[in-house]
């Protein structure tokens, strides 16, 4: 089980002499992910999906709030104890070309991990061995043909099932896969999805799915959840499908119009939202964080901010005064 | 003006690159026409030879690579793969339009957008000018923007999505009617792609264009594309009109790449991956049809014989399975 | 259980077996590379073996004082009736043996400072840059005589460990950008987020990505030292050494009239020409680097 | 604008630092040099035919131009005239400050140093830009080898042969000096042609050891850019081939700047070898001069003027890199 | 540029009258420094002596008397026969360049100058030998200088006319007013005269510092303009012998290596250079240049190989004569310097030409040490060396290495024990060459007995006390302090040779550095036995192996002008200048 309390992460750039620019990623995050569960974080480019997810993972330090992995809160510990910890959070990468090391086999990558924790565990060599064919075929590649070559011998699919194989030699509990189908060829998108799945159901590991394809969230595991993100704060929360299929939040809403329609197998939603453009409108912190862009944007919205809520009738959180729910998604036309 | 925007017809291009292990095909005896006032989209797979037919539209493949056979037709330039030096360089920009994917660079980044219109109006003889600049300050604006601000911009001060409209203005300013979309909105987030997508239909329609979209995400295509091709190894497997190609794939590739599209709708069941993986330049079979490895109706004639692109109707598919059965 | 031990040692050396198979295929892809090669090869033969063909003291013949180029004096002689070709081949082990330790030292140091600079960041890269920075402006050769009047840099190991001192800064700069941008990569965060100690991420992980660069160095550390020390003893500041090249410069040109008159243009050319040599098989080897320790580039 | 302000603030403060720890350090590496400056004189008197009493008291008068006192009175005596610009005295010039002497050499280096730069980046800017065209070609294979040989050769070595060539083989050249003193200085045709016939030596050599440089760095600058998406863009835009040319040109430019400024201190260093063998009275001239007859202050002082060279070379070359690279100028780029 | 009578030549002479550019170099002072005032005084001042500075007079190169001079400032001199005093006659109708006359005001400026400079005769060091008592003006041209008896020296007359004459109406502000009360106060002893003293030598550094705004010369030249390589200098009509100064104008070439000069020289550029080492090709090329001379002369400098005797074994004699036994001293001259040196005929302290002066038939008995290895063997057993597996080992058997040290930039000493190494290490003898980065380091490092063996200069003739001063002065021990010889440890005071205090020649014990002492005053006659003595001890003491006595070589041009000085003259000591202000050098015809 992993919660997260009211993350804040803000980024001080080196700018020039005069002073830094302080970038906001993170205004407060909540979230729980179960064991096994399935979790995914859509929304637009730089609202903070990628930051949340390395300091799930480990990799980024963040500045108010507590992060509790398996009841342990994590600011208790120091750096050095919390390692062990995060060791059970893998973070699979967006661009599995970089997240190899194009100097080693995949033999020597897998090795690496393995060795460490034959170590651990006063395993034998011949286990390492084992283990690596044995996490090969469990993403589905042949060990035999695999070990030997280098990364720029694979296909892109087959370098981001190694990228989870590696993930997987340490036993985790969760893996963070941070826009981890974007780079793959859209033939095959719908294969590694299928593995992540498959891993939570076989191995019982929880998969948080980062992205900004909504659809592809809906592929590891229909238990799990939306977390719709607008500038480092979490506006709409809920089952997948329900989010999807009734979103409230204006923003969700936007979001869920701007994917295009495939004419000729869908048609469009009824009640598409377009938001006004341009986020550069005000960095204004005391209202609505969407106002500015909001079509539907009310009184209370210019300055009082909303939290995330339950309200009546509407089975998913939100943080919106007005929430509505609205078709805006595509059907398929076969449910005409 | 009707009759403005120009037919395109493309017939056997063959385009190959130098490798050390020869001169391979990345584009291999592609036919398509392209009807005058009409968007057509090309989707494949990364590799699939998109960029490099798009490229030869303008005679602009880059070396080591080279047109090897076949002829791209446009209506008022002729053949623009017998085209060179100042005739071909006056085609480019006046004549057909180029846009570049979104986050790459497409722009000078030590100058102006507004000095480079200058350039390019200069390039091309423009007299005027500044009736240029007007023209593109209006079109900027067309598109959403601050003209005056933008033009006044270095492109590090341009977000993606503005670089992107600044290219498509670059891509009419001097009043181009073939416009090629590369990859337009390929890193550019949801909104923002939506956004571009619609300003390209409305200046689509507004200034009577001919489109070609490039794109791997099917949804930039069905989004706006009257007609859809859909390109694999090199070839063009299949083409038609896109409600007709989405709603009623006939090529297996096509059918595989339907499926495997995620749906926000509907049973997630439903949707599946193609096995096996896209061929690279030097994947691609010699000979025999290039889906053949992945392919559910394989026969023994694929290995050998490439099928032919074959008329149906509107639609044409290059497929021996589908020639058999549309026979049978 | 065994027969996988045994596997496993074997694919290692498999590996090493394809890893040089690789070079080999690398080399034989421009013709220029194995002339660089072989030049290499040549002149550290020459280092190593070359002082044992010759007496300790080389007979000298004072009846042939700066005798012209000749079947039995390659080089002629020199003005102790010496044979000069003699001396560049004896003298050549100072030179290379120097020209090592600073090319060791140089890098060695440049990567490590580079390499912890890059990958502590923070306070620490701060510090160090500012260090580099001023080292990178303070000119070197000048530095070095006004070094020399302080330290005459008695022996090869001396020189080059003086040479490495003042050279690690280019290198240390270039490995720390090196590191900084491999430190975003996604492989380097993966070992981290596996828990892997700090010494294989630097071991094993970031040092062979660095390996064209580092060795790229290395060859360049060699020739910037041969020209520096070369260059301090050409201009005599530094004492002599009877078949160092740059005396045999020195002597031929302020003793010689090498640039007066021809009798002595054949003792300047010998080291000259040892010097272009190696300068040339350097740059042809360097030429190779970045395809030798790129598996993409080796297998193709 | 503020920007190059606030640059050349910093830049100045970190300069002026440097100086004054480049003055520490060869204040106390001078001083801690063995040999005695006045001994050197009295043995060269006694090989004059003096005898040794004579030749002793003769050279007790050029004590009065050692430093004298405390080391650390010294050190601050010195650390204090360097804000006066002034040196000290030079014991092998006696009575001459070391300022006076060192402008006079300094002449010598900056104007042979510049030109042969000047020559030198032209030609190699040019032949970089071809052989990056031609780089598959057999012509940029032979520019890029044998650039990367000019700039692997030591300048003593271009030096030794361009002296072998030019004033032994084919004496058509003067061995050393500045220009002949029959023609009055000034500008008349006599007086430039003889300066101009004295310096080509020299200026070529510079030229031709720094032109390598030039060449490799401008071809592997304008292969980046040449891969640049922007100028692909613009030829497809049909853009003038010399308004391309422009924009290679430019953007291949800009990152040389700041090698400039490297090399320009490469040069003075260089100096050294070629103001040997060609007996050219410049600034290296002067520091060997110096440190083979253990003029302290002539040699500290040289050694500071050729490192404040470079330092100022840096500044200029990063303040024009602001000027005309618009990133850097609105302070986008931290700084690399 | 590869002529020397290039197109600049040609215009400057046509306005000169048809004296034409005497075309030279200055070979005592490589770099001509641009910023140099036009200062005798100062080391790097643009002061040519014999051109645009003059002498009282100039002093003849003979082999044994140091007191025979060519007139200059002064046309003729009267010395008293106990060297007591001199009275000067200046020359009479001798002019500044400015016009004004050259009187004997402007030589007691002078003199008061030289006691800044530090001076043979004028020396304000109580004690000093040869320092004058005092100077009277006895006319407008006439002045007289007496010598300090109580520690006179016979080099005298050579220390009063051996000194620059400066116009006292452009130098008179240099000297203060009270500066002859002054230099009284600094003869006598005490805190005051050593605060005259101090403030003497203080004015030291003002005078060379002093920078006449035009240079003003009673010189044959004036100085007309400098830059970095060249000095341009033009005839003074004023000059009392202007008439028979042949060249109009007088080039000074700049040069920073003998590499320069001999590129001068095989161009034909020079028309006058003093000697620079060259190699046996080079040299070759120098002679075939159109017009070149090459004219030999007495140099009274040798060079000698010198022992450290505190070290072992080179305090054992018999060390020292197996080496010189071994070392072939003609091969060694051939390598290092086939044309300035002449292979030193023996040990003897003494230049050969003044020896042969000096010593008369008695050189013969003196032992050649001739190369003989049988000799050496012997010498080397009487040593207690051991040879072991053909290599010569110390007493106990420990192995020994002769180890030379050389300043680097002295090829001719390098290449010398380069030779010297290849010949003992053939004999079965260990050695190496080392050397130091220059020439201070080496007097520092030696003079502080850290070298074995080294390379020293001796026989700085012609005066006997110089010539013997080298080998038992200073840095065999024994210092001269005001006419007293002290004798000091080896090691200490700078005694780094650490030869035995004395010496038994001929059955006779002697204490060889009051002989040298002695020499100072003592008249030519009476130097003879004396030196007979110091030779012989030279010669099988050994101090130093002594290797090859230098030659004075210099290269003229006639294809310009002719009259130079025939071989072996006397003049060739002297500067160029002074052959022209003699009226010798005359235009080519
Ligand atoms: N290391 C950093 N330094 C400074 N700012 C940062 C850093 N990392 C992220 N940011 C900023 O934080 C915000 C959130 O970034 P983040 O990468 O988490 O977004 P994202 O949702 O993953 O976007 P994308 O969809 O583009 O990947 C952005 O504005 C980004 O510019
Ligand atoms: N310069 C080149 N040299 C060699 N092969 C090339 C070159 N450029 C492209 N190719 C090859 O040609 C084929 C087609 O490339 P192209 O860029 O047209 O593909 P694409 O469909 O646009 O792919 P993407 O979606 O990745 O942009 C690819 O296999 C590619 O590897
Ligand atoms: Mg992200
Ligand atoms: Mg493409």
């Amino acid at each position: 089980m992993i919660t997260g309390e009211g993350i804040v992460k803000t980024f001080k750039q080196r700018g020039n002499v005069l002073g830094a620019r302080e970038v906001r990623a993170l205004r407060g995050v909540d979230f729980a992910i179960p064991k096994g569960g399935a979790a995914s974080f859509i929304g637009e480019s730089g609202c903070g999906k990628t930051t949340l997810g390395r300091i799930i993972a480990g990799l980024e330090t963040y500045d108010e709030g507590e992060l509790t992995l398996d009841g342990v809160p994590m600011s208790s510990l120091k750096p050095k104890q919390r390692q062990p910890h995060f060791r059970k959070i893998q973070l699979i990468h967006q661009d599995p070309y970089s997240a190899l090391n194009p100097t080693r086999t995949i033999h020597q990558t897998l090795n690496a991990p393995l060795t460490l924790r034959a170590k651990q565990t006063g395993r034998s060599k011949a286990w390492i061995e084992e283990r690596a064919a044995e996490v090969l075929s469990m993403v589905g590649l042949d060990p035999g043909s695999v070990l030997a070559r280098y990364p720029h011998q694979l296909s892109g699919g087959m370098r981001q099932r190694v990228v989870i194989a590696r993930a997987l030699t340490v036993d985790p509990e969760m893996l963070v896969a941070d826009e981890a189908v974007s780079m793959i060829d859209v033939s095959l998108r719908l294969g590694i999805l299928a593995l992540l799945k498959d891993l939570r159901e076989r191995l019982g590991v929880a998969v948080l799915f980062i992205t900004h394809d909504v659809a592809t969230s809906r592929y590891i595991g229909d238990d799990g959840e939306l977390y719709v993100i607008y500038r480092g704060q979490v506006v709409e929360r809920g089952p997948v499908d329900t989010v999807i299929a009734d979103p409230v939040h204006p923003y969700t809403q936007s979001l869920l119009s701007a994917i295009p329609v495939l004419h000729g197998l869908e048609r469009p939603g009824e009640q598409p939202v377009t938001p006004v453009e341009s986020m550069e409108a005000g960095q204004d912190e005391s209202g609505c964080l969407f106002a500015p862009r909001c079509p539907f944007r009310g009184e209370r919205c210019a300055d009082e901010r909303p939290l995330l809520q339950v309200t009546e009738g509407i089975p998913q959180e939100h943080a919106c005064f007005y929430p509505e729910r609205r078709s805006v998604v595509a059907r398929p036309m076969s449910e005409v | 003006m009707p009759g403005q925007a120009p037919g395109v017809r493309i017939d056997g291009l063959t385009v190959v690159y130098k490798t050390p292990a020869g001169e391979l095909p990345a584009v291999r005896d592609v036919a398509l026409t392209l009807e005058p006032g009409t968007i057509t989209g090309i989707v494949g797979e990364s590799g699939s030879g998109k960029s490099t037919l798009a490229l030869s539209l303008l005679n602009a493949v880059q070396p080591p690579g080279r047109i090897a056979a076949g002829s791209v037709d446009i209506d008022g330039l002729g053949d623009v793969v017998g085209l060179r030096g100042e005739e071909l360089r006056k085609a480019r920009g006046k004549h057909v339009g180029y846009v570049f994917q979104a986050a790459q660079n497409s722009l000078n980044p030590l100058k102006t957008v507004g000095k480079q219109v200058l350039d390019l109006g200069r390039s091309h003889g423009v007299e005027d000018l500044r009736g240029l600049v007007r023209d593109a300050r209006e079109l900027l604006g067309r598109m959403g923007l601050d003209g005056a601000r933008v033009l006044d911009s270095h492109q590090h001060e341009l977000s993606g999505g503005m670089r992107q409209r600044v290219g498509i203005m670059l891509a009419l300013v001097l009043n181009a009617h073939l416009v090629v979309l590369d990859e337009p909105t390929t890193a550019l987030d949801m909104i923002t792609q939506a956004n571009i997508l619609k300003i390209v239909r409305e200046v689509h329609a507004e200034r009577g264009l001919t489109t070609l979209v490039i794109t791997h995400d099917i949804g930039v295509v069905a989004e706006v594309a009257d007609r859809l091709a859909v390109m694999y190894g090199g070839r063009l497997v299949e083409q038609g009109p896109t409600r007709q190609v989405l709603g009623d794939p006939r090529h297996p590739y096509t059918k595989g790449l339907i499926r495997a599209i995620p749906r926000l709708t509907g049973d997630i069941a439903e949707a599946r991956a193609l096995p096996g993986r896209p061929p690279t330049l030097t994947t691609v079979p010699e000979r025999g049809c290039v889906f053949r490895d992945r392919c559910e109706l394989r026969m023994d004639v694929c290995d050998t014989d490439d099928p032919a692109a074959v008329a149906h109707g509107d639609r044409i598919v290059a497929c021996h399975a589908v020639k058999v059965r549309e026979h049978a | 259980m065994s027969s996988a031990i045994l596997e496993t040692t074997s694919t290692a050396a498999t590996m090493r077996r394809n890893f040089w198979r690789g070079v080999w295929r690398v080399m034989k892809r421009k013709p220029s590379r194995l002339v660089g090669a072989v030049i290499v090869l040549g002149f550290t033969f020459m280092g190593v073996f070359g002082p044992m063909f010759y007496p300790e003291v080389l007979p000298r013949d004072t009846s042939q004082l700066y005798a012209p180029m000749s079947a039995e004096h390659w080089f002629g002689t020199d003005g102790q009736g010496r044979d000069v070709l003699a001396q560049v081949i004896t003298g050549s082990r100072y030179v290379l043996l120097s020209a090592l330790v600073t090319a060791v030292i140089t890098v060695v140091l440049g990567t490590a400072i580079g390499l912890f600079s890059g990958f502590k960041r923070g306070r620490w890269d701060t510090v160090l840059m500012r260090l580099t920075d001023m080292k990178l402006t303070i000119p070197g050769l000048p530095l070095l005589l006004v070094l020399s009047t302080v330290w005459s840099f008695g022996s090869a190991l001396e020189m080059g460990l003086l040479l490495g001192l003042l050279g690690w800064g280019g290198v240390a700069r270039a490995v720390r950008s090196q590191t900084l941008s491999l430190r975003e990569r996604g492989f380097i965060e993966a070992a981290r987020g596996l828990g892997l100690s700090t010494t294989h991420i630097v071991g094993k992980e970031l040092l062979p990505s660095m390996a064209p660069y580092i060795a790229m160095n290395m060859l360049i550390a060699v020739t910037g030292a041969v020209y520096a020390q070369v260059g301090l003893f050409f201009l005599g500041v530094l004492p002599y050494e009877a078949d160092n090249w740059g005396v045999m410069l020195n002597l031929s040109v302020f003793g010689g009239g090498a640039l007066t008159t021809t009798a002595a243009l054949p003792y300047m050319l010998a080291p000259l020409l040892a010097i272009l040599l190696l300068t040339l098989g350097i740059v042809l080897v360097v030429d190779a680097m970045d395809e030798i320790f790129n598996p993409r580039l080796r297998e193709e | 604008m503020t920007v190059i302000a606030r640059r050349l603030a910093g830049h100045l403060a970190r300069g002026i630092v440097m100086i004054l720890v480049v003055a520490t350090i060869s204040f106390f590496i001078v001083r801690n040099i063995p040999g005695d400056p006045v001994a050197a004189r009295y043995q060269k008197l006694l090989e004059q035919g003096m005898s040794p009493e004579a030749a002793e008291r003769a050279t007790a008068v050029m004590y009065g131009f050692l430093p004298e006192g405390t080391l650390w009175q010294q050190y601050t005596d010195y650390m204090a005239g360097l804000f006066r610009f002034d040196l000290g005295v030079s014991v092998t010039h006696p009575g001459s400050p070391v300022t006076s002497v060192l402008g006079e050499a300094a002449k010598w280096t900056v104007l042979p140093v510049l030109a042969g730069t000047l020559l030198s980046f032209l030609v190699g800017v040019i032949m970089g830009v071809y052989a990056a065209i031609k780089r598959s070609g057999k012509l940029g294979d032979f520019l890029a080898i044998s650039g990367s040989l000019l700039h692997g050769v030591p300048q003593y070595v271009l030096a030794l042969l361009m002296g072998a060539i030019f004033t032994t083989l084919i004496p058509i050249l003067p061995q050393g000096g500045t220009a002949d003193i029959l023609f009055e200085p000034g500008f008349n045709a006599g007086y430039i042609g003889s300066l101009i016939e004295h310096a080509t030596l020299p200026v070529v050599t510079y030229a031709l050891a720094s032109y390598g440089g030039w060449i490799l760095a401008m071809k592997s600058s304008v292969v980046t850019v040449l891969g640049d998406d922007f100028i692909l863009a613009a030829e497809l835009r049909g853009m003038r081939r010399s308004i391309i040319f422009r924009y290679v040109a430019r953007n291949a430019i800009l990152p040389l700047f700041t090698i400039l400024a490297l090399s320009l201190g490469l040069l003075f260093g260089g100096a050294i070898f070629i103001e040997k063998i060609f007996n050219y009275p410049g600034l290296g001239f002067l520091l060997i001069d110096s440190v083979v007859n253990r003029d302290y202050a002539l040699m500290g002082g040289a050694f500071l003027l050729i490192t404040a060279a470079i330092i100022v070379a840096n500044i200029l070359a990063d303040l024009f890199y602001t000027v005309i690279d618009p990133r850097v100028r609105s302070g986008e780029e931290a700084s690399a | 540029a590869c002529s020397g009578s290039g197109t600049p030549t040609n215009q400057s002479s046509s306005g000169g009258g048809g004296g034409g550019l005497f075309t030279t170099i200055d070979v005592n002072r490589p770099g001509i420094d641009a910023s140099g005032p036009a200062n005798p005084y100062n080391p790097k001042g643009n002061s040519f002596l014999g051109y645009n500075a003059m002498k009282l007079a100039w002093v003849k190169n003979h082999l044994t008397d140091p007191n025979q001079f060519y007139p200059g400032i002064a046309e003729s001199w009267e010395i008293a026969p106990d060297n007591s005093a001199i009275t000067i006659k200046l020359q009479p109708n001798n002019k500044w360049s400015d016009g004004k006359p050259v009187t004997a005001e402007d030589v007691r400026l002078s003199i008061g100058i030289a006691y800044t400079q530090g001076s043979t005769a004028f020396a304000i060091t109580p004690g000093a030998a040869g320092a004058a008592a005092d100077v009277e003006v006895v006319d407008d041209k006439t002045v007289k200088v007496t010598q300090d008896m109580t520690n006179p020296s016979s080099k005298f007359a050579r220390g009063v006319l051996d000194t620059f004459v400066a116009p006292a109406h452009i130098w008179g502000s240099v000297l203060p007013a009270d500066f002859w009360d002054k230099l009284k106060a600094s003869r006598g002893e005490g805190a005051d005269a050593e605060k005259a003293r101090e403030e003497i030598t203080a004015l030291g550094e003002k005078i060379i510092t002093f920078a006449p705004e035009k240079d003003v010369s009673a010189g044959p030249f004036i100085l007309e303009r400098v830059n970095p390589g060249e000095a341009l200098l033009v005839k003074n009509k004023e000059f009392y012998n202007a008439a028979n100064v042949a060249p109009d104008q007088v080039k000074f070439l700049n040069y920073t290596g003998n590499e320069q000069i001999w590129n001068y020289l095989i161009s034909g550029k020079l028309d006058h250079a003093g000697f620079t080492a060259a190699p046996a090709d080079v040299m070759n090329r120098i002679k075939q240049a159109p017009g070149t001379n090459i004219i030999k002369g007495f140099s009274p400098v040798a060079v000698g190989m010198a022992f450290n005797q505190t070290k072992k074994p080179y305090d054992n004699v018999h060390v020292r004569r197996g080496l010189a036994y071994l070392i072939d001293r003609a091969e060694v001259t051939k390598v290092a310097s086939p044309e300035g040196g002449n292979a030193a005929v023996t040990t003897s302290g003494i230049h050969q030409k003044p020896a042969q002066e000096w010593l008369g038939a008695e050189l013969n008995s003196l032992e050649p040490y001739n190369p003989d290895p049988a000799k050496a063997e012997e010498e080397f057993k009487q040593a207690g060396l051991q040879k072991k597996d053909g290599k010569w080992a110390l007493a106990d058997g420990s192995p020994w290495k002769v180890t030379m040290t050389a300043p680097s930039g002295f090829s001719d000493w390098i290449s010398a024990q380069e030779n010297i190494k290849g010949q003992l290490v053939e004999a079965g003898v260990d050695a190496e060459v080392v050397t130091v980065a220059d020439y201070p380091l080496y007097l520092e490092e030696i003079a502080a007995g850290k070298y074995d063996v080294g390379f020293w200069l001796i026989a700085l003739g012609p005066a006997p006390y110089d010539i013997y001063q080298r080998l038992y002065g200073a840095s065999n021990g024994w210092t001269n302090v005001a006419g007293k010889i002290k004798h000091a440890e080896p090691g200490k005071s700078g005694n780094w040779m650490g030869g035995a205090e004395k010496v038994e020649v001929d059955g006779t014990e002697i204490n060889p550095g009051e002989l040298t002492g002695k020499l100072n005053s003592v008249s030519a006659e009476e130097a003879k036995p004396i030196m007979l003595q110091l030779a012989k001890a030279a010669n099988q003491d050994l101090p130093v192996i002594q290797l090859w006595d230098y030659v004075n070589t210099q290269f003229t041009n006639t294809s310009r002008f002719t009259g130079f000085p025939e071989q072996e003259s006397d003049l060739l000591r002297l500067p160029a200048g002074v052959w022209i202000q003699l009226g010798m050098v005359k235009k080519t015809p």
